[in-house]
């Protein structure tokens, strides 16, 4: 069977298989809700192992027909970006379970509810990296919007009705922009040969449409990723649902749904419409180096830990949109490496935070003081986390983000100049609240604070082993991200610049 | 080029003990000092190996590589996780191993109370790890990793007791303050990409060749940025004073010996961009003779006896820089000043950290006074280190500086009279306050309580005191011997060139500084040898000596320019996103609904408005149709 | 003059004789089956003549005729596809109506009458619901066939009076429930007389009362075009007052929200299916060539409906009256298929209304549920924490609301990507751009409801779910699966209605 | 005569009829203003069936008195109903539903 297919129908069936099992057997939940995301995480590693990275085509294709009259397949297919992405979300879910063990408890509803819906959303984050259908994309797009939101409502901590709502109509306006430019693309390759949703013929259209046209959809796409991504200023649902939801789903929240932004943008934005993307970029570049400092600035203001972590995404996937734009292979591959290296530290910082708040019943930064010395293990976790956010070298998020920087300033050095900034700023953001959850005297109501058990270490210690591993030694995912990330330049028409002073010249 | 396949294993072996110390936590707390120091002595060995095995090849053949793994390699950007062993990184392989070690010894002592000593050591094998990185990258990516490596080891030694929350914010400010020259370093390396398309040394070497000047100016002040960042240079000196937050070895091993250098290094290192690039080189010189001034200004006005000394470091830095900025001239001398100061003005921090061991941690030298009776080899060991800084011969600091003096006079035209006339004035004053510390803690009049109860340190600690202090008197005159040190670094910073026009022979230019020394010394002796002291800092002092104790205004400087905006624009982009981003969000929900609130009361409940509603809608549908039709 | 005695095609018309037949039986149950036996014998009748009627309707579905009643009825794929959607919501809402709860015991007395009382505790019923019911399927199995205008006009009353009937038959809030039906009457015996004052210019204008006559006067073109226009105005109004659109809406919240639920539930799905039907029919056939006259009307129609239902529907309190609202919204959604005046629209068309009908048939049998001591409770406000207290039922609640507003994996999602693609496939951008908007906007009132039934506490003032009885169990049973069904594997029935659906002149 | 004086006179009954409903509060009085709209529309269809010189017209019109009178039949149910209730015509007052 297909690998893609067997690993988003594995989810499901152990989301069936939760359901089964009795609403008060909760630890049974639990270890079917693992042992699920483990085996999907086994198998998304086999096939990370089976990929060819010398073939730039879609890998491990499977198609079948779904909608015929509308020309619409069930359509699978990864390549490089897709399967570092899908690699990333798989890794992922296992350590969203086990870190969040207890996180499913006292929300509205049982645990049952929320490892059914966390599997039904790892079916789907799969989903949306493998479809190479724009409909069956698009399909995963929105449907995913669903289970999120009734993590985050049912869930969450404090604002959480209020905060999902937000999230989800967001989310929808975007989602139905999108789905206009669809009917769009739809409609046009309806007149040129033929209904059809693939996404190889798709980007074969754009020759047939005018630039008004182009320029349109282009817009439609991008504003749908631009808000799930976050750019400025459509970002300002993030930092509410991040506070609001438990750590476990901001992790997927940020880690993984927001990437599809970021990924949307390179598979569908550039693919189909290489002649908007060109037009745009500038306007692009502007807004992801306004988000980049703009994220910064107001994660150093934040009082809250968990908006703070949300606002440096906001930076950081300004780094990222910067770097799809900059149509160089090393923003493309930076951009990518960044993806998934973003992921990691996101998830670290925020299991962390959960755990600092699920234990001080705050997750006000104020609250906290002096934690280095009453739980060590907890102290250095988010340390070594906030350092790879901040971009450290030596861990994962320094080679990206350097890429990025060093990709975009060959051909825009200004954007590259000023979101160099960013990481003055990002030493800011970083290093606020560990003085004042981490440093200084050990305030009032931290005393009798207990480190880290042996589950929380278990479940960190992936997470901090591939930011420390993938800084010091990259390559096993850029050596499968490179060919992929050429070859949407190639397609694209872009070569890098040639360094200007060189000999050859 | 040599290849070699043990250079990894200098920077392994403190790296490892690091992270066993740190993994292992507190199991590890009864040898986890051991371990460190003996990890620390082995990477020592393994320089004093990797120099003798270097003496035995020829001058051509010194230089060697290790590849380890090609490191990031995307497009034309190849960068592998490269090192090399030349000569000018043996002497700083050689210098942080060693200083690196005596310290680690002195530690164990020093530290001994402290129930985190193991995270101490542990520290330490990080920084020495990182700085052996940032030497024997062979590229500047690879350099930019030890780079930020040992920043964030100072982060963290400097937030050693963070605790105290001013330490903490010493930490941070470090940090912040060095982040933004990496961010110089983020650009050269950007600007050597797009240009040159190699961030490779000898690949930028090889391009600066045929490279414009500009891209070899922009290359070479960006460099100069991220220099002044590590190195306290003005304007981003204003760290390195609080950074003596740390415990003293810290202050000692990076901010006076090792890391604070790393500028003079990387402008060394880059020599080649420097020298086809006079405008940069300029600026260097520029930036040096600035900060030397800065420093040894900010130096007389110190009661704090470590902030006196970091105020040194940072004028003793600052001839350094300007020594580099001199081209081929100075290259080798800045290095040599470098070496005997990392010999010098460790051992007086480690005297430094001697005297607050032995006086309840009082750093305040106003309450020290006639030490030296009570911890003479304290003294004799930091009285040792104070002949080599104020340049006395033939103590080691008097070879080393004179030839910076010297090289400056002799840089030519009023550029060399200046910068010589600088320098000069700066050994008068660097003498001064030296002078002004030594009497004060050693041989003025007893200003201590009553509760204090000098002791000399242990063995432990003053061994390593005594081994620096036979390095600061020695050192100068080894490496002068024959040129040795010029001649050994010739193949990387090329041929020294002498000759040209001489403004000033050597011996006049050591017989002036000679004079200013003396200048400096006596008037030192004068205010606070021969007069009374007071324990208290006066007050009703000259607007001068105010703004020289307030760090020549610079945090103030920063406050006002930087910081203050600052959060004032972080204050007002969170408002902003809440009332304006958000609010625009809200104020559109809030539209629809209140949109949908008002076409609601056209729904009035009666039948009749309801009828008049499809009357109306039938008469204007016709007259639509119509109009369209027409 | 010579009369010719009229043909019928019996088999072609037995849906709709059987439907009448089951009618005239229940008005004889009626008048002489003892009142104990009323109500099962009618339900009986009812639900077997609609059976019977629905698979002799199978039985013909691949027939085609123009004369099945002498020019009168034409029988043809579409029609099938109409007559098949009205059958089934019919039968679904049948099981609705058969919980008498909802129903007065005695439609005469006097709201607060000793006989009013005698005849509740009598456990009177009111067994005339039925043969009304049957009486206005017949009318809307007929609507969508008709080809001439006396017939429509004659489907358009035969369907309306029941329903007039049947809006006051609510057994509590009576008041309300006889103003409904008071209302409803009186404006839409208003709306029918512009309806045939329409048909009066029409035929003034061709000469011809038979759509085939009016459309090839149309491409003749030698009426008078003032009579044309007077008729298409004054027909539409007829017919976009049974379908909600604005500003012929103003009856339909008030209706809605005072008819007995079980009643609005069957007008709002088979009355829409029915009156689309015919207004498909009658612009695909008889006006098509008259495009240039009508289309900018209907799109501006079109564009003020769908935005106006969605954004009133965001302040309303009373959840019937915001279902209101959004069929409001989904007829502008739907006459963007009448606009699109091409194959593709009437297929979308069709299978939106199925859709549409359907998830609302289920919609209104979960708001029966919901009750307190003094019958239904339909305030929102009091719908707060039903999650809680039926999570089975709020659930599926939820569900339909997600497909009302077209999320993916729901019938609502494909409805709405057919619709659109087809109106934009016809260059009406300005429709697709406003169908997404307030398709945005509706979203934000169906959320809505989901936050308050799962993320608010509930209120403890009785209202409670009651356990549904089988036939309405069945109901909503049998809707959600559908609306499931369609939304994951909506092929067959594509490929069906593309088989089928098409009009012949 | 002209016939198309009558389509005048029928469209004028119309728009009597239409304003009426919208003026007048009574129901009864309202019925009596659609049916007023039916006859006059009845008017022109039996113009234009002389216009044309077909005889659909005529047809229609004898289908729509006769639901015409279905209409009488059930909207005077419904206007009793509202009047034993309420003890009044006046559709104005039944305005209970609304906003």
């Amino acid at each position: 069977m297909n690998a893609l297919t067997t690993m988003m129908l594995l989810p499901v069936i152990g989301s069936i298989l939760v359901a089964v099992i009795p609403s008060d057997q909760v630890l049974r939940i639990k270890q079917a809700a693992l042992g699920t995301t483990l085996l999907v995480a086994i198998s998304g590693v086999l096939a990370w192992i089976k990929f060819d990275s010398s073939n730039t085509a879609l890998q491990f294709v499977e198609s079948a027909k779904w909608i015929p009259s509308f020309g619409i397949n069930y359509a699978v297919g990864v390549d490089g970006l897709a399967i570092v992405l899908i690699l990333m979300s798989v890794l992922l879910a296992p350590i969203v379970v086990l870190a969040g063990w207890n996180e499913s408890e006292g929300g509205r509803w049982s645990p049952k509810v929320f490892y059914i819906l966390l599997l039904v959303l790892e079916t789907m984050m799969i989903g949306v990296f493998a479809a190479s259908d724009v409909f069956l994309f698009y399909v995963f797009f929105e449907a995913m919007l669903i289970p999120v939101y009734f993590l985050i409502g049912g869930f969450g901590t404090g604002e959480r009705a209020a905060a999902a709502v937000k999230f989800l109509l967001y989310s929808l306006f975007g989602g139905l922009l999108m789905l206009a430019s669809i009917i769009g693309l739809y409609v046009i390759s309806g007149a040129n040969g033929g209904h059809t949703f693939d996404i190889t013929r798709l980007s074969e259209l754009h020759m047939h449409m005018s630039s008004m046209t182009q320029n349109l959809l282009f817009l439609g796409f991008f504003i749908a990723f631009a808000i799930k991504a976050p750019l400025w200023p459509l970002h300002t649902w993030l930092p509410d649902a991040a506070a609001a939801s438990t750590p476990g789903t901001s992790v997927l929240l940020l880690g993984v749904l927001d990437k599809v932004g970021t990924f949307g943008m390179i598979r569908f934005c550039l693919a189909l419409f290489p002649d908007a993307s060109k037009t745009f970029t500038p306007m692009i570049l502007v807004l992801a180096v306004i988000s980049i400092i703009y994220g910064a600035f107001l994660a150093i203001g934040a009082r809250d830990i968990k908006r703070l972590i949300a606002y440096t995404s906001i930076s950081h996937f300004g780094f990222i949109t910067m770097g799809i734009f900059a149509m160089t292979s090393q923003g493309m591959s930076g951009a990518t490496l960044y993806m998934f290296n973003h992921g990691f530290s996101t998830a670290a910082l925020f299991l962390v935070a959960g755990w600092m708040q699920s234990r001080r019943g705050s997750s006000t930064i104020a609250d906290f003081g002096g934690l280095q010395r009453v739980t060590p293990v907890m102290a250095w976790t988010f340390f070594i986390a906030g350092m790879s956010s901040l971009a450290l070298p030596g861990l994962s998020s320094f080679v990206s983000e350097f890429l990025v920087l060093v990709g975009t300033y060959t051909r825009y050095p200004v954007a590259a100049v000023i979101a160099t900034f960013g990481i003055v700023l990002a030493a800011l953001y970083i290093l606020i609240p560990v003085q004042k959850a981490l440093h200084g005297p050990t305030t009032p109501g931290n005393e009798n604070l207990s480190d880290l058990n042996l589950r929380e270490k278990i479940a960190i210690a992936p997470v901090i082993a591939i930011i420390v591993a993938l800084g010091f030694y990259p390559s096993p995912l850029l050596n499968v991200i490179n060919p992929a990330s050429a070859h949407v330049l190639e397609v694209q028409g872009f070569t890098d610049p040639v360094p200007s002073e060189s000999a050859g010249k | 080029m040599v290849t070699s396949t043990t250079l990894v294993y200098l920077i392994a072996l403190p790296l490892f003990g690091s992270a066993i110390l740190l993994l292992a936590g507190r199991r590890s707390d009864k040898w986890g000092h051991l371990l460190a120091t003996a990890l620390s002595a082995s990477s020592f060995a393994l320089g004093l190996y990797q120099l003798s095995q270097m003496l035995g090849r020829s001058t051509e053949e010194r230089a060697i590589t290790q590849k380890l793994f090609s490191w990031i390699n995307v497009g034309t950007f190849n960068v592998d996780a490269g090192l090399l062993l030349d000569q000018l990184s043996i002497c700083f392989v050689l210098l942080i191993t060693g200083v690196g070690t005596l310290i680690h010894i002195y530690s164990i002592s020093y530290m001994s109370h402290d129930e985190n000593r193991r995270r101490f050591f542990a520290y330490l094998n990080l920084f020495i790890a990182a700085m052996l990185l940032l030497v024997l990258g062979n590229s500047y990516l690879n350099l930019y990793v030890g780079w930020e490596g040992v920043g964030l080891a100072s982060y963290l030694l400097i937030g050693f007791w963070n605790q105290k929350p001013a330490y903490a914010t010493a930490s941070k400010k470090a940090f912040v303050m060095n982040r933004i020259g990496d961010m110089g370093l983020s650009f050269a390396i950007m600007i050597a990409f797009a240009t040159l398309g190699t961030v490779s040394f000898r690949g930028v070497q090889e391009a600066s060749h045929t490279a414009s000047k500009a891209a070899l100016t922009a290359i070479g002040i960006m460099l100069l940025v991220a220099a002044t960042g590590k190195s306290a240079q003005f304007p981003l000196q204003a760290w390195l004073g609080d950074a003596m937050a740390g415990p003293t070895p810290v202050s000692a091993l990076i901010h006076a010996a090792t890391m604070v250098t790393a500028g003079v290094y990387l402008i060394v290192r880059s020599n080649f961009i420097f020298d086809a690039a006079p405008t940069a080189q300029l600026l260097v010189v520029i930036v040096g003779a600035i900060t030397l001034m800065f420093g040894a200004l900010v130096g007389t006005a110190k009661d704090d006896i470590k902030k006196a000394l970091a105020a040194s470091t940072m004028s003793q830095i600052g001839y350094m820089i300007l020594g580099a900025g001199l081209g081929p001239a100075g290259y080798a001398f800045a290095i040599m000043h470098l070496l005997t100061h990392g010999f010098f003005k460790a051992g007086m921090f480690l005297g430094a950290g001697s005297v607050m061991h032995g006086m309840n941690d009082q750093v305040d030298m106003r309450r020290y006074g006639a030490l030296r009776k009570f911890m003479p080899i304290t003294f004799a060991t930091f009285g040792l280190g104070y002949l080599a800084i104020i340049g006395v011969p033939p103590f080691a600091g008097f070879y080393s500086k004179d030839a910076i003096i010297e090289t400056a006079f002799n840089a030519g035209g009023v550029k060399g009279i200046l910068l010589g006339s600088t320098a000069l004035l700066g050994a008068a004053i660097t003498a001064f306050y030296m002078t002004r510390v030594m009497v004060l803690t050693f041989t003025s009049k007893e200003r201590w309580d009553d509760n204090q109860h000098p002791h000399e340190s242990p063995l432990l600690m003053w061994i390593p005191m005594a081994i620096l202090a036979i390095g600061s008197v020695t050192t100068g005159f080894l490496f002068t011997r024959g040129h040795a040190l010029v001649n050994w670094l010739s193949p990387v910073v090329g041929e020294h060139a002498e000759g040209g026009k001489v403004l000033l022979q050597p011996a006049v230019v050591s017989g002036l500084a000679l004079i200013a020394v003396i200048i400096g010394v006596g008037i030192a002796i004068a205010k606070y040898q021969l007069s009374d002291v007071d324990s208290v800092a006066p007050q009703n002092v000259s607007v001068f000596t105010r703004v020289a104790r307030k760090d020549l205004m610079q945090d103030s400087f920063n406050e006002a320019v930087f910081m203050k905006p600052g959060q004032a624009l972080t204050a007002l982009l969170v408002k902003g996103d809440d009332k304006v981003i958000d609010g625009a969000v809200r104020g559109v929900a809030a539209t629809a609904l209140g949109t949908g609130s008002t076409l609601r009361k056209t729904q009035t409940g009666f039948a009749r408005s309801y009828a008049a509603f499809i009357l109306i809608g039938a008469i204007v549908l016709i007259a639509g149709i119509w109009v369209v039709t027409q | 003059m010579n009369f010719t005695a009229p043909v019928l095609n019996y088999a072609l018309l037995a849906p709709m004789l059987i439907v009448l037949a089951g009618a005239l039986v229940g008005v004889l149950i009626e008048a002489f089956a003892p009142r104990a036996s009323r109500h099962n014998s009618q339900l009986f009748v009812t639900i077997a003549s609609l059976v019977i009627a629905l698979s002799a309707l199978l039985r013909v579905r691949k027939q085609v005729s123009v004369s099945a009643a002498m020019g009168s009825i034409t029988f043809d794929g579409a029609g099938v596809l109409f007559q098949a959607s009205i059958l089934v919501i019919a039968i679904l809402s049948v099981f609705l109506i058969a919980d008498q709860e909802n129903f007065t015991a005695l439609p005469a007395a006097v709201p607060g009458s000793d006989e009013e009382r005698h005849s509740l505790q009598t456990d009177m019923r009111v067994t005339e619901v039925y043969p009304l019911t049957l009486f206005a399927v017949a009318g809307m199995l007929l609507f969508p066939l008709s080809s001439d205008l006396i017939t429509l006009f004659v489907a358009l009353e035969m369907l309306s009076l029941p329903l007039y009937l049947m809006a006051g038959l609510s057994r509590r809030r009576r008041l309300l429930s006889q103003e409904a039906a008071l209302k409803y009457f009186l404006l839409g015996a208003f709306s029918s007389a512009f309806f045939l004052f329409g048909v009066a210019y029409l035929y003034g204008y061709s000469g011809s009362i038979t759509f085939s006559g009016i459309q090839a006067s149309i491409v003749g073109g030698s009426g008078n075009d003032v009579f044309l226009l007077l008729g298409i105005a004054f027909i539409s109004v007829g017919l976009l007052f049974k379908v909600g659109a604005v500003p012929f809406h103003a009856w339909s919240p008030d209706v809605y929200q005072g008819a007995p639920t079980a009643i609005t539930g069957f007008m709002a799905a088979a009355t829409k299916v029915a009156a689309f039907g015919a207004i498909l029919r009658i612009f695909y056939v008889a006006f098509a060539n008259a495009e240039w006259q009508w289309k900018p009307a209907l799109i501006l129609i079109s564009i003020v409906t769908m935005v106006f239902g969605s954004v009133v529907a965001i302040s309303q309190r009373d959840v019937k009256r915001m279902l209101a609202y959004s069929s409001i919204a989904h007829a502008g959604f739907l006459l963007a298929g009448v606009i699109a005046l091409s194959k593709s629209g009437l297929e979308a068309s069709i299978f939106y209304l199925f859709a549409y009908g359907i998830a609302t048939v289920g919609a209104f049998g979960i708001v029966t549920l919901v009750r307190d001591s003094a019958g239904e409770v339909t305030d929102l406000n009091r719908w707060s924490g039903l999650g809680k207290r039926s999570p089975l039922i709020a659930s599926a609640f939820a569900f339909f609301l997600l497909a009302f507003a077209g999320i993916p994996l729901t019938s609502g999602f494909i409805g709405k990507f057919s619709i659109f693609s087809a109106a934009y496939e016809s260059g009406s951008t300005a429709v697709l751009i406003a169908g997404v908007l307030s398709s945005a906007i509706a979203a934000f009132f169906y959320i809505r409801v989901i936050v308050l039934m799962f993320f608010k506490d509930p209120v403890e003032d009785g209202t409670s779910v009651v356990i549904p009885s089988g036939l309405t169990t069945t109901t909503i049973a049998v809707t959600s699966v559908i609306t499931l069904v369609l939304g994951i594997y909506p092929a067959p029935l594509i490929n069906f209605i593309a088989s089928s659906a098409f009009f012949i002149r | 005569m002209n016939p198309y004086n009558y389509l005048y006179v029928a469209g004028l009954l119309f728009t009597i009829g239409a304003v009426g409903v919208v003026v007048r509060r009574n129901a009864i009085v309202v019925f009596m203003c659609v049916e007023l709209m039916l006859n006059a529309a009845n008017l022109t269809l039996v113009t234009f069936a002389r216009i044309n010189g077909t005889l659909d017209g005529q047809v229609v019109a004898f289908f729509t008195m006769v639901v015409a009178a279905c209409e009488v039949v059930v909207g005077l149910a419904i206007i009793v109903t509202i009047y034993r209730s309420r003890r009044s015509a006046s559709i104005d007052d039944a305005s209970l539903l609304k906003r």
